[in-house]
């Protein structure tokens, strides 16, 4: 007989320090995602919420396609579209207060310029000029992060260096599906139990790291299964859903608020379009399978809603397109003026004061650009 | 043997062709890494691999550098001949206590008995536009590490011959493979035997006698760049390309020294604490009274590395090494 | 309502990707250690591998109790003891075959020793002298790993390049309960249960991690808890009951073998000593938890059984006390002597063929200790 | 001001006592790492702090360094100044990609606005009997990564000073702290505030003018020692102690070897591309014409640090420096 066979045919006498200290059940996902759109709970959404999600979604969409639009026209060096998962990006803004504080990942522009970073700004990085753009102080939004997961233990020390001083403010860390095989992610995430840090994370699970589909990057029965392994809530999501990741993510911070410490929240959505600009998705996905997840896209689920519901009218529509047009005329506008840069700046920053070296180095690229000015090179 | 056209090929064709061929001539070389498979690497170096060998030969692991670095440890602790690629750069470094602590130091801690002959593919260094963290040069780290040979590139034949000599090596090998260089292009014969070089010889790339410039990896075109200029200014430069940073080459780099008593040696990566302070403080313990002027260093600012509008300003270019020769002290000479 | 109290009220459209890909429910640990001695699943324990185990833990605690004693007699540089331990390191032993593959940790040299390691070799590494001493192939274990939980991907690598190369071979893996908390832990499991490779990792949960305690390690209801993240079955298992560790580590070897994957193996112990000789335990915990636990004790609870069955005459213990003196002695009187090294060693094995640079070193060193001999410094 | 006898102390009680007096001075100094709670350290350097300021302001963190460093950053981005502890040097490298990608750049990556005041505690280096990954120098990595300060403490004073002035940095600065000098003893006395010295700043240790020995941290009284000795040889040497690596004090190094015209660099680390090949470059590059050899390196072996039973014969010991101290070309003077 195997140990799984015998399962509660034996009453051990357990070694003295044993206690099961957490009751694992609370803090497993559901068997599946959770949704509101076209559910029962639907009915229980605030319109007003919808409303607001539909007008940021549709500004979100024409967003992604003008940064999109912008790489083609060499004003960005690259851009990873949201498209497609921009009820995630659009929830993660909506939920925080403004004290609170917004850890994206490289392809979270969106969800900083939900938050309200100038997207000209949020956009700085990927332009190829200096670096993060927008002071991460103004609406407390930390810099995009380029090294998977390495933003998630920052989340975690911020939350709770927060809660130490007393202050009432809640981290909401973003991170990919293939960022939770680093083991940065695993560190933040046993830190951030172990503290009971008020953080969220957000693991938008779109199917792909780059290439890698969801199946060579885990075993897992799903992503939020990890968190049981912590000590935390997991929660699964219909990613595509607006208004379930908006209430999911809502309990979360507010749980996390509470004293009642970190969540971990799968979001399952789908990178609609290539990973980057750069990327060739043919290579390694259908087009099929792209297209079955066009049918369950984040703005039609809603559209669908507030039709039923009779909340979505034409004025409202407009109204959100209009917007979105007004967002990308000024993206385009601005993004289309030549950045000026100061070569010297890339001193200045490098310690509070540069150190003898970089003071002759300096020098060195000032008499180089200098002499460049006066034509003698 | 077919007797082959000598035709252009971009280096990284002759990377592909390497893992192609030496995948090929030993079943027990595989190659992991994020997205080699299906895609063929964000560089289509491992282009095709995984449909010619399957996916058990060309892996795609999850996204995890020490865990991917890691697993090849204990491959090749079974007798497998890992080649591991790293996708960029500064995306190797959550792999440095694996390399650190393991990779550099088994084959020495069970003296000689567990060998891990392991090749790190590292695409490095800038100059291709990417957004930071994709175009560190990072080699300072591996040359300062004991128990790695670290080489490095400059030609489509030292491409092929470099990889085919790293992945044969007993011992861990990093391959800094120069990004900016992935496209350049040569007349090369993949079918000449002669292009696997052994690892830990420099090659004089121009000879020339008024100083010599130590360079490697992506600032050997540079350098040639510069010594065809230089010519203008009456300076017949030499140019040593290292090709293995570890081991040194010691010999030849020395001997062209001797010859041309001045040097300046060039690289991207930072200056303080980069390889050309070790170049430089082992050619003037070598060739001290043959030097008429310090050995001098053209190189990186000691910043982090900048972002793509910028980084023109920050990589040695052609009129900074000019402004370094024209330092080596001429009149003391005349 | 939030999500939480809306459990199973909802049937939702899930989208288009989501399918569990695994159940969970068999992945997750029992609640409490299974247990076999004093249970009612003593009685199907074969007597023979209990008399095997009795003689074993009484060889290990001899060899723990000499290690020490030889660090105060300045002939191990350090030892970190496994007293109390000695059921999982020598049921870590004992469930594999011949081909199969042992990763210690820096702690487990009994667990080496039960796998046929000399003593002596087992200890090169902690005596101060060459590397890790034994021939990693001739008993096929890896060097004893300092650098926490990064035996790990060795393991899962070497049972992968086993697997690919159609060779049935299991690798079992060690670690602490601190080492869950590295990064190293994360990744390992997860490759492992992607590559369904044939490996066992063994978490010694012995409570402390030098001076922190298992709370302040973790938050998780049990160490075993992790494994559902990875989609691996976890196992829970009282650590000091011999018996119970050997099954279900050799039911997890089995599965293994079978083709099954990786399984995920928390033994809850105590580490009855300090961390090391050279620490100082009296100033991070009190002696009456030492105590509880020397009631719990792997000897202990295997005599009982044994002596209620009938299996332990005093034949049987005399066989064992001396066996584990004739270990002592041994070991003691090798031990004793003083190694005797070659400092050129130190540049023979860096690389296959010593680079210039090494050889210049060498002949330094060399005409250093020769000018050394002849006394012309 | 109360008067205080000056008495002697250990290394690692003036360190214990800088994170005192810094972690009362400001309540937004929080101590975190491996046991550095309850234990109070390995190396017992924290002792006692968690029980003056309580648990929260020095901290028991999981086991896990990427996480201790990463959670500082976190913190620190929130205003408070981290002090983190890493147990050992080899065990420093799992958190080297939040150091070198994060850490280092942050200032840099937001334009001055977000600093990051974290100090990073290493005790380094060997000497004591570690074993394995126990006793490595690592401090070639740190130096050639921009953005970060290092510095070493050869005395009592100075280690008081330093880790005072690195918390008291608005940037990340990486303390190295020999190891076999934690029990090293000094005169001291701890109410001075002039043992708080300013990051940046070498210090010359004895005046002599035959030959310059630039060293740090444990190769220090090393130097001192072989300088003691070298005076039967009829050498009087001078002892540089750089006390911060970086950034490096040109002025007084180069000042020095002007004065003496030979140089030796000293220390425990491997020598290829060490921090004595920049060292020993760039004295050249700015003393080139009052050298009278080439600057020459006293240095651990380029191999894994060895095991307890050999390391006396890879330290840098007082017949090695002698030994080179010789080779600095007396003849050709005279
Ligand atoms: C540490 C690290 N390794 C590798 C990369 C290169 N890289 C950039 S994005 C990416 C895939 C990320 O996948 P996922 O986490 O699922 O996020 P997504 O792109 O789907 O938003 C990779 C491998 C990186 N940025 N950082
Ligand atoms: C990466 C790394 N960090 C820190 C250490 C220092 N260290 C050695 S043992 C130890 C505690 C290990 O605890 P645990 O994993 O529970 O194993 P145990 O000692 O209880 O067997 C620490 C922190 C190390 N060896 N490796
Ligand atoms: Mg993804
Ligand atoms: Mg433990």
């Amino acid at each position: 007989m195997t140990v799984m066979e015998q399962r509660g045919a034996y009453r051990p006498t357990p070694p003295p320090a044993w206690q099961p200290r957490t009751d694992p059940a609370p803090l497993l996902p559901d068997a599946e995602p959770y949704r509101v759109l076209g559910t029962e709970a639907a009915a229980q959404a605030d319109p007003e919420l919808l409303r607001r999600l539909y007008a940021q979604l549709v500004r979100g969409r024409r967003y992604n396609a003008q940064a999109t639009a912008l790489t083609k026209q060499g004003r960005l060096a690259v851009y990873p579209s949201s498209t497609g998962q921009e009820a995630c990006e659009v929830a993660a803004a909506l939920v925080l207060e403004e004290r609170d504080w917004l850890f994206p990942s490289y392809r979270d522009t969106l969800a900083v310029v939900a938050r309200g970073v100038d997207p000209v700004e949020a956009l700085t990085l990927l332009r190829g000029d200096w670096h993060t753009g927008y002071d991460p102080y103004e609406h407390r939004v930390a810099p995009l992060c380029t090294p998977l997961a390495t933003q998630l233990p920052h989340a975690v020390g911020l939350a709770h260096a927060a809660r130490l001083k007393g202050d009432d403010v809640v981290a909401l860390a973003m991170v990919g599906d293939g960022g939770t095989s680093e083991g940065d992610f695993h560190e933040a995430l046993n830190f951030a139990a172990v503290w009971q840090a008020p953080v969220v994370f957000l693991v938008q699970n779109n199917g792909f790291a780059i290439s890698v589909p969801l199946a060579k990057q885990t075993a897992a029965p799903s992503l939020a299964h990890k968190a049981v392994g912590y000590g935390m809530p997991g929660r699964l999501v219909d990613g595509n859903d607006a208004a379930a990741v908006h209430q999911v993510l809502s309990e979360a911070v507010r749980h996390a608020r509470a004293g009642g410490g970190p969540t971990l929240v799968e979001a399952v959505t789908y990178r609609v379009e290539a990973h980057t600009n750069a990327d060739d998705a043919t290579r390694y996905r259908v087009d099929a399978e792209v297209e079955t997840w066009r049918e369950h896209d984040p703005i039609l689920l809603l559209e669908r809603e507030m039709t039923a519901r009779g909340l979505l009218d034409d004025e409202t529509r407009q109204a959100a397109r209009d917007d979105a047009e007004t967002l990308a005329a000024d993206l385009r506008a601005r993004m289309n003026q030549d950045a000026t840069l100061d070569p010297m700046d890339l001193f200045d920053h490098v310690y509070a004061e540069p150190t003898p070296q970089l003071r002759e180095q300096r020098a060195q690229l000032r008499a180089e650009l200098d002499a460049e000015k006066e034509g003698t090179h | 043997m077919t007797t082959v056209a000598v035709k252009p090929a971009t280096m990284a064709q002759a990377l592909t062709r390497a893992l192609r061929d030496a995948m090929a001539a030993d079943p027990s070389v595989h190659v992991l890494g994020e997205d080699v498979g299906t895609l063929g690497g964000v560089f289509r170096v491992t282009d095709g691999l995984a449909k010619e060998f399957g996916e058990d030969r060309c892996t795609d692991t999850p996204l995890a550098e020490a865990g991917i670095l890691g697993t090849a440890v204990g491959m090749a602790m079974y007798g497998l001949r890992p080649v591991v690629e790293m996708q960029f750069d500064a995306f190797a470094y959550p792999a440095f206590e694996q390399l650190v602590s393991h990779v550099a130091r088994m084959r020495n801690r069970t003296r000689g008995r567990m060998p891990l002959p392991i090749t790190i593919r590292v695409p490095y260094g800038g100059g291709i536009g990417g957004v930071e963290h994709h175009s560190d040069s990072s080699e300072a780290y591996y040359m300062a590490t004991p128990g790695l040979h670290v080489v490095t590139p400059a030609t489509v034949a030292d491409a092929y011959g470099l990889l085919r000599a790293a992945i044969a090596s007993d011992d861990p090998v990093v391959v800094l493979e120069p990004k900016r260089l992935y496209w350049s292009k040569d007349a090369w014969n993949p079918e000449d035997p002669q292009t696997v070089e052994p690892i830990g010889r420099a090659v004089v790339r121009r000879s020339g006698r008024s100083a010599t410039l130590i360079t490697y990896g992506p600032s050997v075109p540079v350098c040639l760049e510069a010594a065809e200029a230089a010519r203008a200014e009456g300076w017949d430069l030499e140019v040593v390309d290292l090709r293995s940073l570890v081991p040194f080459d010691d010999e030849t780099v020395s001997a062209s020294v001797r010859r041309t008593g001045r040097a300046v040696v060039v690289h991207e990566s930072g200056s303080f604490a980069g390889p050309g302070g070790e170049i430089a403080a082992r050619v003037t313990e070598r060739c001290f009274h043959h030097l008429e002027a310090p050995v001098l260093r053209v190189a990186g600012f000691d910043i982090p590395y900048p972002p793509p509008m910028l980084e023109r300003h920050h990589l040695p270019g052609v009129d900074r090494i000019l402004d370094a020769v024209a330092r080596l002290q001429w009149e003391a000479e005349s």
